[in-house]
């Protein structure tokens, strides 16, 4: 049986979950051996015409991003959305709450109009994505189980629960109660063991929003504690302005 | 509410019921566009079961499914077991074939109580993959025919091309021992039998109701309507059966997910009578 | 037996003791999170160092039972290429909670219960019958959210090896069991004297003054009287506030729900079956194929935890489902209490 | 060799093995060089408008998103453009947390580098991924040393890419003394891992080229400078951090996509050959040790060692973790707290300069006086060193042509030559693009 072919690249992104991948260090040569690398550009030189997986970190953000992704697409079997800014935008759609001709004005001036620009989006605002691994950076366990499950033909699950459960779990004490407005409780979970709580940080919501949120509640008590309507679109859309929920209010 | 007293040394010997033994595939057949037949043999000691029990299925690597056995004990050593396609484990079940082998957990849960109905009429109804479960008590019947009443069995389904057991049910139809009537939702070309919801297959059929047990296995609008119907006959609600399908995970009253109220389904149930699961509320 | 007492001061040379023999677990101060303005500074974890003993601690987050029931448990092995042979995974060593509150011992008893009952699992009970427990008793409730007294778990009769009494500068030791007696081997014990037993006297009697009844009923009321508020608007008026976190299944001591999942090595050649926390609250945890969703509605899945903890435990295993430690209120945001969820259908009826 | 050709024309689209999307373009007519860049491709991110309108909690968070591989470095600068903004003092257990995590980002990223990026050009691989075949032990060890890097800001931060305990003015969540202990432990048993290092890259050989450049980096009297300090150049310059624009002069080039950078001469370099070049004094003496074995001196004008000055560098962060390690453990860590509210009524800017794995990178904001970002600049190495690679380019073609090199030996020459750079075009990008 040929080795399934495996390809990494990048649109627009800091091209951490890539590192991510190296960073699973030896828990990749077992895969490495079961799978051909295509192309990974970051790592690797050399490119081949078809891949079996296509793994994409990044944003479209320029019309040239549009070519590329339906590039790979058309060459791949399957693809699959590496991180916040492939599967949510990121925090590139941050640059979607302000008007797009001054966003380009501030950055290039009057030689803006040489630099075209589009509204940020996830890869499946533009093609079919397979599956999906979110977080800003994905999780380097969560990539592993994603790779066998795609070697075996398994379906790749997300969790459908909150960051609080495996918060919780850490033995955190909820941040709520020392004053921050953790966005964990409704947030999808799958970070552990590196989820931000547990190294004393607020949830920044990098994995987009669990399943059926609770957003009544979740403004009744972020009111009680004493946050305005502007703070908390402001913490939500660091990562989450792509849902109508975080895009709409204002 | 006294306490009940636990031995924890025996209980820390005893062997765990998570373990599947592995069972071979004699025959899989497609029975519909996701529903596949499977006949099983469990490797080493056969499969003892009675109708109306369920297994949890095992694929390596991928996962674990309850799944009621729909053949009888009467049958023989082997064990049947249709599977809808709808999820990661049943999925994958779709791709196995004869010769392959499978994991298998259980039997686990209750039974129907064909003591109890000895003697008696029965009246079945099953909508769709509800055919399943029943089937194993059909089939039950069937073999030992002699010791029940008048048997009618009311089958429905979505679309003709969703009948399940199809041959099988037209081989009930021609015994001339049993009363079988099929309906569809919605017909095709090809369809010359009854369309309608399945309740509206009761006029057609004649029921004592002092002495008569009904099956009821369907999807849960399915069994509130024919519950509904077989009350308006006059079938006491502690002479309606009915088996539910709840998520579980180990089949031992102990992961918590089929709990109903104070009731663990995968061993009080998953056969109740409609009295039980009326008190139940979140029954149905 | 003669009564004996335990200087504090002798603690360490005893976990110390304990320590070659057991792995000892223990309530310790976590490491510095600075901005922790709260009261939640300890944590139960395996002891390095006995002097990070801390059994001066109130509350916890999570409880001894995640050494006794772990959120991740691998349950089953087996191989992927060739035979599959499955195999079970019971993996338990001799181990020592050290300083376990009463409620603590109540909420392991219960899990006894649920784990010993009907199919034995013995994946939790090989654990459990190789654990000791040294049990701590309270002076005063830890904070405002508990209510262990009006659940009966202030004083469980059985379910730990040592109880330690803290009075002063020393330990009252009471041995309930050979295996206590074993424990105490390395531990440097006196004779109580009138004095200590006085002492012992003088903590009961404060015990009594600082726990006051916070229900309007008994325990052996409740499954009545939730009984009786099924359909009561309550459980809506409740479950509006609630984020179905889970974070009150999470942290219970009682809770044993679980979900499976089948893993695979990365070199694709092995396979396990592993079981974790599961929470009734979560979305998807009645959920079955088709879409159909038993307890869709949040309220519904809240009442389910309250039954559970008030009714369904209690008549399964004759043990209350909520041995009334708080831990669930105090891990809520929404500041959902079960204490006032009880108080509020008691009074309502 | 290939013959001498009098017409190349060299296109490298997408240089492999470098952080982002970049290309090479050199056209030699009659032995002429008549066209010459390094075009960057990646889009443009926006970084400076999207920070307009965030609270100073999470500046931080969004900077970091500009480069996973110097994630910890962006939220240093970050953090001290915040801080400077803020007008707070650090303590010296915050200084030295910080310090550590910068050294683990320099080791992390120097690793990557010479080892994953820039070793398969001298074992004649594609990548290290069939080296894990030909030379298994080169590349465990790799990854054992990747890996440590990771670690120590994975106990430090909570990880290395995108780091989360650091805010400004400390830490949400400090370790313990017994972490820090374990920790130490823990990279003490690497040191060997670090010579053999060493050793491997004293057995290769560099290509000969040499141009003389202008060498930025930051200078700080007390130590080799990554921290912070003053901006300094070869050529005698000096700025305090706020004036960084005496000696950035930053122009957008039509051409090259991300703005170029220049102070007196046509180009000047960052990177770890400019903060050699510029503070070699000031190395752990083990890190002497190791420049003399891989024989680097300063001054040295020779691009393709800024691969030796990263090894160099490499040995001296590992001692200088280990020395703070202590310093830590011996003073106890103090349960400080930062603060969490923005001091009121205070506005305006604040500078952050620190030195990053590829050279000095600048975080330039302005708050209002509720702290909320209304304007930023970014400047990073990489496009600091945009016209130096373009200035060597020019350089080094002619000398390849001399040497008689074929198309393809000159366009690998070129890419091995962008690759010493280690440019981070990911980074470099926040701001222009090329059409
Ligand atoms: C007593 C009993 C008897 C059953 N008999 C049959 C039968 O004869 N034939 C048949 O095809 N199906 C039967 N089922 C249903 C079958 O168990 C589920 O369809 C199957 O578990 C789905 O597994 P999956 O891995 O393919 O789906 P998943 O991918 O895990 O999930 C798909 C959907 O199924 C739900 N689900 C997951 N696990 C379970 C579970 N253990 N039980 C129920 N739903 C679940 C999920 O919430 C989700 O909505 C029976 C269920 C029970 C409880
Ligand atoms: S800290 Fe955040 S993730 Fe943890 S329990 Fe609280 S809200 Fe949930
Ligand atoms: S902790 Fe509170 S908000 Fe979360 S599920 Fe439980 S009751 Fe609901
Ligand atoms: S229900 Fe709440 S109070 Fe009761 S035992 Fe569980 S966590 Fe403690």
């Amino acid at each position: 049986m040929a080795k399934p072919v495996l390809m990494f690249d990048s649109l627009s992104c800091c091209e951490g979950c890539g590192l991510q991948v190296l960073n699973c260090e030896t828990d990749l040569l077992p895969i490495l051996e079961k799978a051909d690398i295509g192309r990974f550009r970051e790592a690797s030189d050399g490119d081949v015409d078809h891949y079996n997986v296509a793994f994409v970190e990044g944003s479209i953000v320029t019309p040239h991003d549009i070519e590329r992704i339906q590039e790979i697409r058309a060459k791949t079997d399957l693809l699959v959305a590496l991180g916040a800014c492939a599967t949510h935008g990121g925090v590139n759609f941050l640059k979607n709450f302000q008007d797009p001709d001054d966003v380009a004005k501030y950055v290039y001036g009057d030689k803006r109009a040489w630099f075209p620009h589009v509204a940020a989006r996830p890869l499946k605002a533009e093609v079919r994505v397979d599956a999906e691994i979110p977080g800003c950076p994905i999780n380097p366990r969560e990539f592993l189980e994603a790779a066998t499950c795609l070697l075996t033909g398994k379906p790749f699950k997300l969790p459908n629960y909150p960051v609080c459960v495996p918060c919780k779990l850490a033995d955190n004490v909820c941040l709520w109660h020392k004053g921050a407005a953790c966005l964990g409780v409704v947030t999808r979970a799958g970070c552990d063991p590196y989820l931000c709580p547990s190294a004393g940080h607020k949830c920044i919501g990098c994995r987009g929003l669990v399943d059926k949120p609770n957003t009544q509640a979740a403004k009744d008590v972020m009111a009680e504690f004493g946050l305005t309507v502007d703070d908390i679109l402001r913490e939500f859309r660091l990562f989450q302005g792509i849902y109508k929920e975080v895009a709409q209010e204002a | 509410m006294t306490q009940v007293s636990i031995d924890i040394a025996a209980g820390a010997r005893a062997p765990s019921p998570y373990v599947p033994r592995m069972a071979r595939i004699l025959a899989a057949e497609q029975m519909t566009e996701t529903e596949r037949f499977f006949r099983l043999q469990a490797e080493g000691e056969a499969m003892r079961y009675e109708p109306g029990q369920f297994v949890e299925v095992m694929v390596f690597g991928i996962g674990e499914a309850p799944i009621s056995i729909c053949s009888s004990p009467t049958q023989g050593e082997a064990f049947e077991l249709s599977v809808r396609s709808v999820g990661v484990v049943t999925n994958r079940l779709k791709e196995f074939k004869a010769g392959d082998r499978v994991g298998i957990r259980g039997p686990f849960g209750n039974h129907f109580d064909y003591a109890a109905m000895k003697g008696q009429d029965v009246l079945f109804v099953a909508g769709g993959l509800g055919l399943a479960p029943t089937r194993s008590l059909i089939r039950y019947v069937m073999d030992k025919r002699k010791d029940f009443g008048k048997v009618t069995i009311l089958f429905g389904a979505r679309e003709p091309k969703w009948l399940l057991f199809r041959s099988e049910v037209e081989a009930w139809q021609k015994r001339g021992d049993v009363d079988v009537h099929v309906t569809v939702d919605r017909g095709d070309a090809s369809w010359k039998g009854n369309v309608g919801v399945i309740t509206r297959l009761f006029s057609k059929v004649a029921i004592d109701a002092p002495r008569t047990w009904a099956v009821i296995v369907g999807p849960p609008v399915m069994f509130k309507f024919a519950v509904l119907e077989a009350l308006a006959e006059g079938i006491p609600e502690h002479r309606i059966i009915c088996s539910l399908e709840r998520h579980m995970k180990c089949g031992v009253g102990k992961c918590g997910h089929c709990q109903i109220r104070g009731i663990y389904v995968c061993r009080e149930g998953p056969v109740f009578t409609y009295e039980q699961v009326k008190r139940l509320r979140e029954g149905i | 037996m003669l009564p004996q007492v335990l200087k504090k001061g002798d603690l360490g040379a005893w976990i110390e003791a304990l320590g070659k023999t057991w792995k000892v677990a223990a309530p310790v101060l976590k490491e510095t999170s600075v901005s922790d303005r709260t009261d939640a500074k300890f944590g139960w974890e395996w002891v390095v160092d006995p002097a990070e003993v801390r059994l001066d601690y109130t509350v916890t987050v999570l409880g001894p039972k995640k050494f006794l029931w772990p959120s991740r448990q691998t349950v089953l092995a087996y191989a992927l290429a060739g035979e599959p042979n499955p195999q079970a995974v019971i993996e338990h060593e001799p181990q020592v909670l050290l300083g376990v509150h009463p409620c603590d011992i109540t909420a392991i008893a219960t899990l006894d219960a649920a784990f010993g009952k009907d199919v034995p699992d013995p994946h939790y009970l090989a654990r459990r019958k190789d654990t000791a427990i040294v049990g701590l008793d309270c002076a005063a409730p830890c904070d405002e959210s508990c209510f262990c007294l009006d659940m009966g778990s202030l004083h469980p009769e059985s379910g730990y090896d040592i109880m330690l009494t803290p009075h002063r500068d020393r330990y009252f030791v009471e041995v309930k069991t050979d295996l206590g007696q074993q424990l105490l081997a390395g531990a440097r014990l006196q004779p109580a004297t009138k004095q200590d037993m006085q002492g012992r006297q003088a903590f009961t009697e404060e015990q009594r003054g600082n726990f006051h009844y916070q229900l309007p009923c008994e325990v052996k009321y409740l499954p009545e009287i939730l009984d009786a508020s099924y359909d009561s608007l309550v459980w809506e008026a409740i479950a509006r506030r609630c984020f179905s976190c889970g974070s009150c299944n999470t942290v219970c001591p009682t809770c044993y729900c679980w979900d499976v999942a089948d893993q695979i090595a990365v070199d694709l050649t092995k396979g396990c079956r592993v079981r974790r926390y599961d929470s009734c609250q979560l979305d998807p945890f009645a959920e079955v194929a088709g879409g159909e969703n038993f307890r869709k509605d949040r309220s519904s899945r809240l009442r389910h935890r309250m039954f559970r903890k008030g009714k369904y435990i209690l008549e399964q295993t004759g043990r209350a489902g909520c041995v009334g430690c708080g831990r669930c209120e105090r891990a809520c945001i929404a500041g959902i209490s079960i204490k006032e969820t009880f108080v509020q259908i008691a009074g309502s009826r | 060799m290939a013959k001498a050709s009098n017409t190349l024309d060299v296109r490298v689209d997408y240089v492999t093995r470098v952080e982002g999307h970049g290309n090479i373009v050199a056209r030699v007519e009659d032995g002429e060089l008549v066209e010459c860049r390094m075009e960057i491709t990646e889009s443009p991110r926006f970084f400076e408008a999207m920070l307009r309108g965030r609270s100073w909690k999470d500046t931080m968070f969004l900077t970091t998103r500009i480069c996973g591989i110097c994630a910890c470095g962006h939220g240093t600068a970050s953090l001290k453009a915040t801080e400077d903004a803020m007008g707070l003092k650090l303590s010296e257990q915050t200084l030295r947390l910080r310090k550590i995590v910068l050294h683990a980002e320099q080791l992390q990223s120097h690793w990557l580098h010479v080892y994953f990026l820039v070793a398969p050009d001298f074992f004649g691989a594609p990548s290290v991924i069939p080296m894990a075949k030909t030379h298994t032990d080169v590349v465990l060890r790799a990854m054992r040393l990747k890996k440590l890097a990771n670690y120590i800001c994975e106990v430090l931060v909570g990880r290395h890419v995108h780091p989360i305990t650091m805010v400004p003015g400390g830490y949400m969540k400090l370790p313990g003394v017994r972490t820090l202990k374990e920790l130490r432990a823990h990279i003490a048993g690497h040191e060997a891992d670090v010579w053999a290092t060493v050793d491997l890259f004293a057995t290769l050989k560099m290509p000969e080229f040499s141009r003389q450049t202008e060498y930025e980096s930051l200078r700080d009297p007390t130590e080799y400078a990554f921290y912070g300090g003053d901006l300094v150049t070869s050529d005698g310059d000096k700025a305090a951090p706020r004036d960084y624009k005496d000696i950035i002069h930053e122009s957008i080039v039509r051409h090259s996509s991300a703005k170029h950078v220049k102070n007196k001469r046509e180009a000047l370099m960052v990177g770890a050959l400019a903060r050699f070049n510029n503070n070699h004094t000031q190395l752990h003496p083990r890190a002497k040790e190791a420049a003399r074995k891989l024989g680097l001196a300063a001054p040295c004008y020779n691009t393709f060692h800024n691969n030796t000055a990263q090894v160099v560098e490499s040995v001296h962060c590992f001692y200088e973790v280990l020395r703070l390690l202590d310093e830590l453990i011996g003073a106890g860590i103090q349960d400080e707290k930062p603060p969490l509210r923005w001091p009121t009524g205070k506005k305006g800017a604040g500078v952050g300069l620190t030195e990053v794995p590829r050279g000095t990178l600048v975080h330039h904001y302005e708050y209002d006086e509720n702290g909320i970002c209304t304007g930023a600049n970014l400047v990073i190495p990489t496009n600091q060193n945009l016209a130096n690679i373009e200035a060597d380019f020019r350089a080094y073609v002619p000398q390849l042509i001399a040497e008689g090199r074929s198309q393809a030996e000159v366009a690998h020459a070129l890419e091995m030559l962008v690759r010493a750079y280690d440019p981070c075009i990911s980074c470099s990008v926040h701001l222009v693009m090329v059409k």
